[in-house]
């Protein structure tokens, strides 16, 4: 019942975002806010970040804190790029996956069998990736080699052969381009629905549709079966499931090397979208990933909604630098809508008990609200264009914010991050 | 004290054993690339044929060894609360360049002039870092999350400040962007005459090795008082075993992340200042980036102690320092950043495994004095 | 003080002499020092590369280059390991060696050094400079006049003022052909972050927005991102404008190659060679040489042919800016 | 099936030659036992004689390191518990062995999910624990997260667990360490059903008229090895007590009073909310902030709790655990957020920080050692230092005064009999019952005005058990107030000078522990006898 009631609210307050933000389009005329362009960039640069807090997900939801993601990924990359240039992108796949999988390998034998540090070997690993691949680029690409002539250098690899199919909506999105037609309208709400629905399903790489899926499909494996009941309680209390009987070394096993497998899936998916491996392609997007992760509250749920939420804001910020001040207004509205609340609040007879007098940091808050839409209104109408350097921090202010705002109930798997040895209680 | 020699020895033994481990991990490497890895290792130990190339590169090892102690100093601080400041690559950044541009815009005798800047470095850091302290204290936001967004956020704004308030003159057909050039005074005074007490050839440039250095060391010494010998470091070292117990033994928590983050943050902020104050004499746009993230190795190779964050420096800046002579040889300069990760990874082995074998011994002593090794003859 | 054309001062009697005694007076061992990603990285560093390669087997040089750590902390290092080794000239690439090769040349004050993209700073110093703008310009004015919609955009990859040179000069070029024009800017990491340089996926999202909004040729000095901007013009069915090197030559999928218009290219294969081989005549330091049009050290590629058709109006252009009629702004 | 009839012939379990050394630890010697089926078979022993790894030994948990083990007549050799498992052999743990964030069911199947076409067939495992629980009188709600269940239901989920699975043999390790008498005879009923399903039960406990009350057979074991086997019929508890320890059995009975009259500690109107703490409105009393709340329908952790302990006194606060204890000490200490007052000789403290509450003379020995009183990975000096780095003799100016605390901490480790090699040694190196003795020590030095002493003895063997015992005895003739928070009632009631019984978070009744059996306090203290409401 409970989980009714917030895919509930989840639906209504996605609704309300979709309204709000349709308003600030119009006032603003910003079309760009809720265009196709704009939601299906946010959504590709969203998909390596979701796949790389996957990683973190199956690691962390089975006790092993994995903070090695970006070499993974990094590792991913590079045997993507080499493998996909040689025998094409079913290849670079497999060995992109591989390559990450290696990473979590290692992660698992020091932070499992040798019950390293996880920290620690999350940082070796960061090291090792971007060291092994630059090597592996400087004796496979380097001159005279045949990749060399098929156009890699130290810092690229030649480009993946062949294409990834992409898929769009048929009718919808494409041919007669139906929510096209309505997106181009610009007419209020319904522009926005179309552009947002369009932008979802039109040229979109089948791997941004296997990425996609894989969020429901680790919320059911993890939830809903003996498998990732077992890969939870191993991240909850690996001591209760040792003495059920459980293989926690194998699960933890399992769970990290699949988490360095996503990682390395979110490289290939980098890959793919640039067609070739670049040196330093990730830019931290495994650490991004992790921050998404935790800022989803180690569910696939909160993941998405954290990789959407830096995915929309990069994806703004590379397209439209001057839509990203319409965020002022954004937060100046949010901020009202906050007092509204309050002040009815206050106002309505039968408020509970405990916030029936508030105290003066409550009028404190309401005043710093009152004066934060203020000064966001202030900033909205004078800047005309934020220096470039505020714009390229958009997403990572943007979740700053969020945290800071949102309640802090964050839950982490209990036995997160502790090293666990077969037959030696907590 | 027999014990902990026992243990100190046992690690040694094993950090030598890992060392030993990651060299022959990455020659198997340096064979597959078709390299000797003999010539590898005579390139880590050639410090060039001349007596000048071999001053200039013992000043490069050790200026590079300075930042990544600090660093790991930073990083260390936070650690060993459980706090995972992965934001000091941000809060040096901001620090850098604020305490070079204040540095330039007055002059005063040296010893005031490099004290302000290296009080204002220490105070912008401990600053920066004072915002995911706060943010964890009021809000609960994971300091994880927020350092890291942060120190995209340093990137951008020390960006911004060095293009438009704290840019510098340049001169014509230059293309990086610094600011104002601090004023001799605020250079520090460099310590090349020490070659000299080795019988060996100064080196010829101003500021061969850096006088920071020195600061460095006292910093180190400062920081292992505080952790090991005060009642401050006594708080964050009970807050970092069991936080629990220290909030019921009287410990704020919420008073030691303020703390502990602040003071990782400040000596964060003086990360860039050997650089600055002994080579550029400003902050420019080709700034070394990345200490902050070399930081958490050497910290955690380190075990987030002074002493073994000096020897972690010194390892790292030992094999980035060959990464020259490496290229002479022909041998691909990354195998350097395979073997820092090899070490870490092996040497943290190498302690578990030793450190499983110390407890074992301690164990058996504190069993055997109390005689409870021998089971009692019972009449039935 | 830019000095013009082919940097050959007096020659001079005395010869240069190497740190090291060891080396053979009449050797000729030209070090070479790679900005951050070093050899093999399609772009100016094997530009770089491949005007040295030429000094070893026009000159007879014998060539050592080396590249620094991915954080460039080593820079200063490599340039002394260099002098130490005894190579005399030695040549750093990139403007960030301005200042490290300003130290060691006052501490090698025998050895004569040259640095790309940044000035003279020393007697003993060198600096070969690209008027970028110029070649910016010249694209400017093709992209301008071949554009259908009279809108156009520019990809930075960093925002740093080397890159703004190029953007200064694009948009002056624009400008001359259609002063209307509309012209998209976007850069893809601060001052500061170069990762700007290697994200191809940002490149093609800036530039996918800009074709989206009607653009239809786009102008990138990205580095390695400009592959994204290829990749979304190859998608948009619309041109795209490579830079440093001729793209269409370097970059090996046909479908990108077909895209690039044109290159604006940046010899600095030339500098370095010329520079050598100055060298050798006995030329010392101290002066810029700058490689503009005048000396075509910059100026657009034409494998494809694409630009054929309107040779006239940029060689019109160019001799505009030689004669000086037309001075190109470096600065946005 | 053929097992049962073969079971009725042969033992259910034979244990022979059974050695088990760890490093420096020899845990278990040659020992030998042999379970008859249908029976309950009561190990008994001091604290670390062995009893637990002998048991995880059985349970697949750890590897003898000779011996042999024989199921119902065959020879086995478990390499996991699931072997174990396999056999039909399930263990309750001494420590819950419960995963929080789970729910009843998730725990229960965990390691044996039914599943329908790959998914978890909740609904059947559902429908198979309703019918278990009903079968066994297990009461159990299967969706309730076990974070919030209290101690005896955890206890029945963990006995849940075991016949989950079907175990025939059934292993409890202490399992009545932390339930009221109530509790534990309806686990004895529970147990007698078992047996007279011709299941075998192993059963562990320190409290031997327990023992004595459901066993068919009862082994000793001291210092690893077996020492006797006896019939309950044939011996006493204190006969069993002497064959444990060799000694006899201490009681913790109070001498003569020397409660004052000056008041120590007075606490007022002490409330909790259990949904986060929220500020008093203005110009609202406790009282009708609470009597508000309450009108809501809001939890309340701890509703308006006063209490007062005099100098001398020890005051003795009986509940089962999850009724406020928890909360009750923490709020005192000033760990907790609370409203109402808490006076310390006169002074109002409830604004002031856990430090200074303990700088004005409150010691505290936490319900947990591990989590709340020591740094285990510290040596003991530096666990002298812990809670007193702000006085004397720890403190020197800014500095830890290292020589002091060790000096100091000699004291304690003579004063105390703690046990160690030097005050070097790590804490963990320590058994519970020395890390105990250590804290205790450390809470009584610099004189403390009020010691909150929670389960001080816990876990802990008879020997050092009298030891405490004797040191609180002896501060409290030398003036100190004591509150007591324990859950062995015969300590409960041989210690306090008066009783308070906690319940949902009032305190219901007080009790003089003269006049008071422990079956009617656990009556109390479950609610079954309605209380006197505040005296
Ligand atoms: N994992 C282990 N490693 C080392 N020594 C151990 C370990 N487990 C138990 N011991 C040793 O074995 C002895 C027996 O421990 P055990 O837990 O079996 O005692 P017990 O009889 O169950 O005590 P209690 O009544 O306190 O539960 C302990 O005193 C300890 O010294
Ligand atoms: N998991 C373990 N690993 C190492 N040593 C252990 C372990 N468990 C127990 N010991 C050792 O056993 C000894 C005491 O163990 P144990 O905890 O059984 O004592 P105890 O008196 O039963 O205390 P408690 O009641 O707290 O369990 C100590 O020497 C301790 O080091
Ligand atoms: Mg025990
Ligand atoms: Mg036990």
């Amino acid at each position: 019942m409970t989980r009714v009631r917030t895919y509930h609210l989840a639906l209504i307050g996605v609704a309300g975002l979709i309204l709000l933000v349709s308003l600030v389009r119009v006032l603003t005329g910003f079309d760009d806010l809720t265009s196709s362009g704009t939601v299906g960039a946010a959504l590709v640069l969203a998909v390596p970040i979701a796949l790389a807090g996957l990683g973190g997900l199956w690691a962390e939801r089975a006790g092993v804190v994995n903070i090695g993601l970006e070499g993974m990924m990094v590792l991913g990359t590079w045997f993507a790029g080499w493998a996909g240039y040689q025998w094409g992108p079913m290849a670079a796949l497999a060995a992109g996956l591989l390559g990450g999988a290696l990473g979590g390998l290692l992660h698992a034998i020091a932070t499992v069998s040798f019950g390293v540090d996880h920290i620690i070997s999350g940082v070796a690993i960061n090291l090792l990736g971007p060291g092994i691949t630059r090597f592996l680029s400087e004796v496979l690409y380097k001159e005279g080699t045949p990749a060399s002539e098929a156009g890699a250098g130290i810092t690229s690899s030649p480009a993946v052969r062949g294409e990834t199919p992409t898929f769009d909506l048929p009718l919808l999105s494409s041919g007669p381009d139906l929510l096209g037609k309505l997106e181009s309208t610009h007419w209020f709400l319904v522009a926005d629905v179309a552009g947002v629905l369009r932008g979802l399903t039109h040229g979109i790489s089948v791997l941004v549709i296997v990425a996609v899926l894989l969020l429901p499909l680790t919320f059911f494996v993890l939830w809903h079966t003996a498998f990732g009941l077992r890969l939870r309680s191993a991240g909850e209390n690996p001591w209760a499931a040792e003495s059920l009987g459980v293989n926690v070394y194998r699960i933890k096993y399992v769970a990290v090397v699949l988490s360095g497998a996503f990682a390395g899936l979110g490289g290939v998916f980098l890959v793919f979208f640039t067609d070739k491996y670049v040196e330093g392609q990730t830019q931290g997007r495994g650490f991004i990933g992790l921050a998404a992760m935790i800022f989803g509250n180690w569910r696939p749920g909160g993941l998405a909604g954290g990789s959407a939420l830096f995915g929309y804001a990069s994806s703004l910020q590379l397209r439209s630098a001057p839509a990203v001040n319409t965020f002022f207004l954004f937060g100046a509205v949010l901020l009202l809508v906050y007092l509204g609340l309050q002040i009815r609040r206050l106002t309505s007879a039968d408020r509970p008990v405990e916030l029936a007098a508030p105290g003066p940091r409550q009028y404190t808050l309401m005043g710093l609200a009152a004066l934060g839409a203020v000064f966001l209104i202030w900033l909205w109408l004078t800047i005309d264009q934020l220096p470039n350097d505020f714009i390229f921090i958009t997403p990572h202010v943007l979740t700053l914010l969020v945290l800071l705002v949102a309640s802090q109930r964050l839950r982490m798997p209990k036995a997160d991050g502790v090293s666990y040895r077969r037959g030696e209680q907590h | 004290m027999p014990a902990g020699l026992n243990r100190a020895l046992l690690t040694v033994a094993g950090a030598a054993v890992a060392v030993v481990l990651a060299i022959a991990i990455c020659s198997v490497a340096i064979v597959v690339a078709g390299g000797s890895p003999f010539d590898a290792l005579a390139a880590f130990f050639d410090f060039g044929n001349s007596a000048r190339a071999e001053s200039n590169s013992v000043a490069t090892f050790l200026n590079r060894a300075v930042p990544l102690f600090i660093a790991g100093l930073a990083v260390a601080v936070g650690f060993r609360m459980n706090l995972f400041n992965i934001g000091v690559e941000g809060q040096y950044r901001i620090a850098a360049i604020c305490a070079a541009f204040v540095g330039s815009t007055f002059t005063a005798p040296a010893p005031i002039q490099i004290g302000i800047i290296i009080l204002v470095a220490a105070a912008v850091g401990g600053l920066y870092a004072l915002i995911p302290a706060v943010m964890k204290v009021t809000r609960g936001v994971n300091e994880v999350i927020s350092t890291i967004m942060l120190n995209y956020i340093a990137i951008a704004l020390s960006a911004y400040l060095l293009r438009e308030p704290f840019a510098g003159e340049r001169a014509e057909g230059q293309l990086n962007t610094t600011t104002p050039p601090l004023p001799e005074s605020g250079m520090f005074p460099d310590l090349n005459f020490v070659f000299e007490w080795f019988g060996m050839l100064p080196p010829t440039r101003n500021g061969g090795l850096w006088g920071f250095l020195l600061v460095a060391v006292a910093l180190g010494v400062v920081i292992w008082v505080v952790l090991e010998r005060t009642r401050f470091g006594f708080t964050i070292k009970a807050s970092g075993l069991n936080s629990p117990a220290a909030l019921a033994s009287g410990v704020n928590p919420k008073k030691m992340i303020i703390a502990a983050m602040v003071l990782s943050g400040a000596i964060a902020g003086l990360i860039g200042l050997p650089e600055i104050l002994g080579d550029r004499g400003a902050y420019t746009n080709n700034f070394t980036a990345g200490l902050g993230f070399l930081g958490i190795a050497v910290a955690l190779l380190g075990r987030n102690k002074p002493v073994g964050i000096a020897f972690a420096a010194l390892l790292f800046a030992f094999l980035d320092r060959a990464q020259g002579a490496l290229q002479f040889a022909d041998i691909p300069a990354s195998v350097v950043t395979i073997i820092q990760g090899a070490i870490v990874l092996l040497v943290v082995v190498a302690n578990e495994v030793t450190n499983r074998v110390a407890l074992r011994i301690e164990e058996r002593r504190a069993a055997q004095q109390l005689g409870r090794n021998t089971p009692v003859e019972v009449a039935a | 003080a830019c000095g013009g054309g082919d940097g050959g001062g007096t020659t001079a009697s005395q010869e240069p002499t190497g740190a090291s005694s060891e080396a053979p007076k009449d050797a000729l061992k030209v070090g070479l020092a790679f900005d951050v990603g070093g050899r093999g990285d399609k772009s100016f560093n094997d530009a770089a590369y491949t005007g040295l390669e030429k000094a070893k087997t026009d000159l007879g040089a014998e060539i050592k280059e080396l590249s620094p750590s991915a954080d460039g902390s080593n820079r200063g290092d490599l340039l002394r390991q260099l002098a130490d080794a005894g190579y005399n000239p030695i040549i750093g690439v990139g403007f960030a060696y301005g200042e490290d090769i300003k130290k060691t040349a006052e501490e090698y004050p025998d050895i004569q050094f040259a640095v790309v993209d940044s000035a003279s700073n020393a007697p003993n110093v060198t600096g070969l400079l690209f008027a970028e703008e110029q070649g910016s310009y010249l694209a400017g004015v093709a992209a301008a006049t071949k554009s259908e919609s009279g809108h156009v955009g520019f990809v930075g990859g960093v925002e740093s003022d080397l890159i703004k040179k190029f953007e200064a000069g694009f948009v002056a070029g624009v400008k001359s052909v259609k002063a209307d024009a509309k012209i998209d800017i976007t850069y893809l990491t601060p001052d500061g972050d170069f990762s700007g340089f290697k994200a191809p996926d940002k490149g093609k999202v800036a530039a996918e927005k800009m074709y989206q909004d009607g653009a239809d040729i786009v102008y990138h000095a990205s580095g390695d991102s400009g592959l994204g901007v290829f990749q979304a013009a190859a998608a948009a069915k619309k041109k795209a404008i490579g830079v440093d090197s001729d793209q269409r030559q370097t970059v090996k999928e046909s479908d990108l190659q077909s895209v690039i218009m044109t290159s604006m290219l940046k010899r600095v294969d030339v500098g370095v060679f010329e520079f050598v081989k100055a060298f050798q005549g006995g030329a010392k330091g101290g002066s810029n040489v700058t490689y503009d049009l005048k000396v075509d050290g910059v100026g657009l590629s034409t494998t494809g042919g694409e630009i054929d058709d309107i040779k006239d109006k940029l060689d019109a252009a160019k001799q505009d800016i030689v004669d000086g009629k037309i001075t190109v702004p470096a600065k946005p | 099936m053929s097992a049962d009839t073969l079971a009725t012939a042969r033992p259910a379990v034979e244990l022979e030659g059974i050695t088990k050394r760890f490093p420096g630890v020899v845990a278990n010697h040659d020992i030998r036992i042999t379970v008859q089926p249908g029976t309950v078979h009561a190990i008994v022993g001091e604290n670390g004689a062995g009893k637990s790894t002998l048991m995880k030994i059985l349970y697949g948990m750890q590897k003898p390191d000779e011996g042999t083990i024989k199921v119902n007549g065959t020879e086995v050799s478990f390499r996991t518990p699931s072997d174990a498992i396999e056999v039909g052999i399930g263990m309750v743990h001494q420590h819950f062995m419960l995963a929080d964030n789970f729910t009843v069911l998730e725990n229960i199947i965990l390691g044996a999910e039914p599943k329908r076409a790959g998914r978890l067939d909740t609904a059947a495992a559902r429908k198979r624990i309703t019918e278990l629980a009903a079968a066994h009188g297990l009461r159990v709600d299967p969706d309730r997260l076990v974070e919030d269940l209290g101690v005896g239901d955890r206890q029945r989920v963990e006995i849940l667990k075991v016949l989950y699975r079907g175990a025939r043999i059934l292993i409890l390790d202490e399992p009545t360490a932390v339930l009221v008498p109530q509790e534990v005879d309806e686990l004895f009923q529970n147990l007698r059903e078992l047996k007279a399903e011709g299941l075998t039960v192993i059963f562990i406990s320190h409290k031997l008229d327990e023992v004595l009350g459901i066993a068919d057979a009862i082994t000793v074991i001291r210092r690893g090895t077996t020492v006797a086997s006896v019939d309950p019929g044939d011996v006493t508890a204190r006969q069993l007590a002497e064959l444990m320890v060799g000694s006899e059995l201490p009681t913790p009975e109070t001498r003569e009073s020397t409660v004052t009259d000056t008041v120590a500690l007075r606490v007022s109107q002490l409330t909790v909310e259990a949904d986060g703490h929220h500020a008093l409105p203005k110009g609202v009393s406790v009282g009708d902030y609470a009597a508000r709340l309450r009108s809501e329908g809001k939890r309340l952790l701890l509703d308006e709790v006063s209490l007062q302990v005099r100098k001398g006194e020890i005051l003795g606060i009986a509940g089962v655990e999850g009724n406020g204890q928890s909360e009750l000490i923490e709020a005192i200490m000033g760990i907790r957020a609370a409203h109402g007052r808490v006076e310390l000789n006169g002074r109002d403290i409830s604004g002031w920080s856990t430090l200074r509450r303990r700088e004005a003379g409150i010691g505290y020995i936490p319900e947990d050692r591990h989590r709340q009183g020591l740094l285990l990975e510290a040596s003991l000096w530096e666990n002298r230092v812990l809670g007193h780095q702000t006085r004397k003799p720890a403190r020197n100016g800014i500095w830890v005064d290292r020589r002091a605390s060790k000096a100091d901490t000699q004291r304690i480790v003579e004063a105390y009999d703690v046990r160690t090699p030097g005050v070097d040694t790590l804490a963990l190196a320590l058994s519970g019952g020395n890390q105990q003795k250590l804290i205790v020590g450390r809470e009584m030095s610099g004189e403390p005005a009020f010691l909150i002493a929670a389960h001080p003895t816990r876990g802990v063997d008879v020997g050092a058990q009298a030891a405490i015992w004797d040191h609180l005895r002896d501060a409290r003739a030398a003036g100190l107030a004591v509150l007591l928070i324990s859950a062995d009632l015969d300590e409960l009631i041989g210690l306090s000078d008066s009783i308070q019984v906690i319940y949902r978070g009032r305190l219901v009744a007080g009790l003089d522990p003269r006049e008071i059996t422990p079956e009617q306090l656990g009556g109390y203290m479950t609610g079954a006898i309605a209380g006197n409401e505040e005296m």
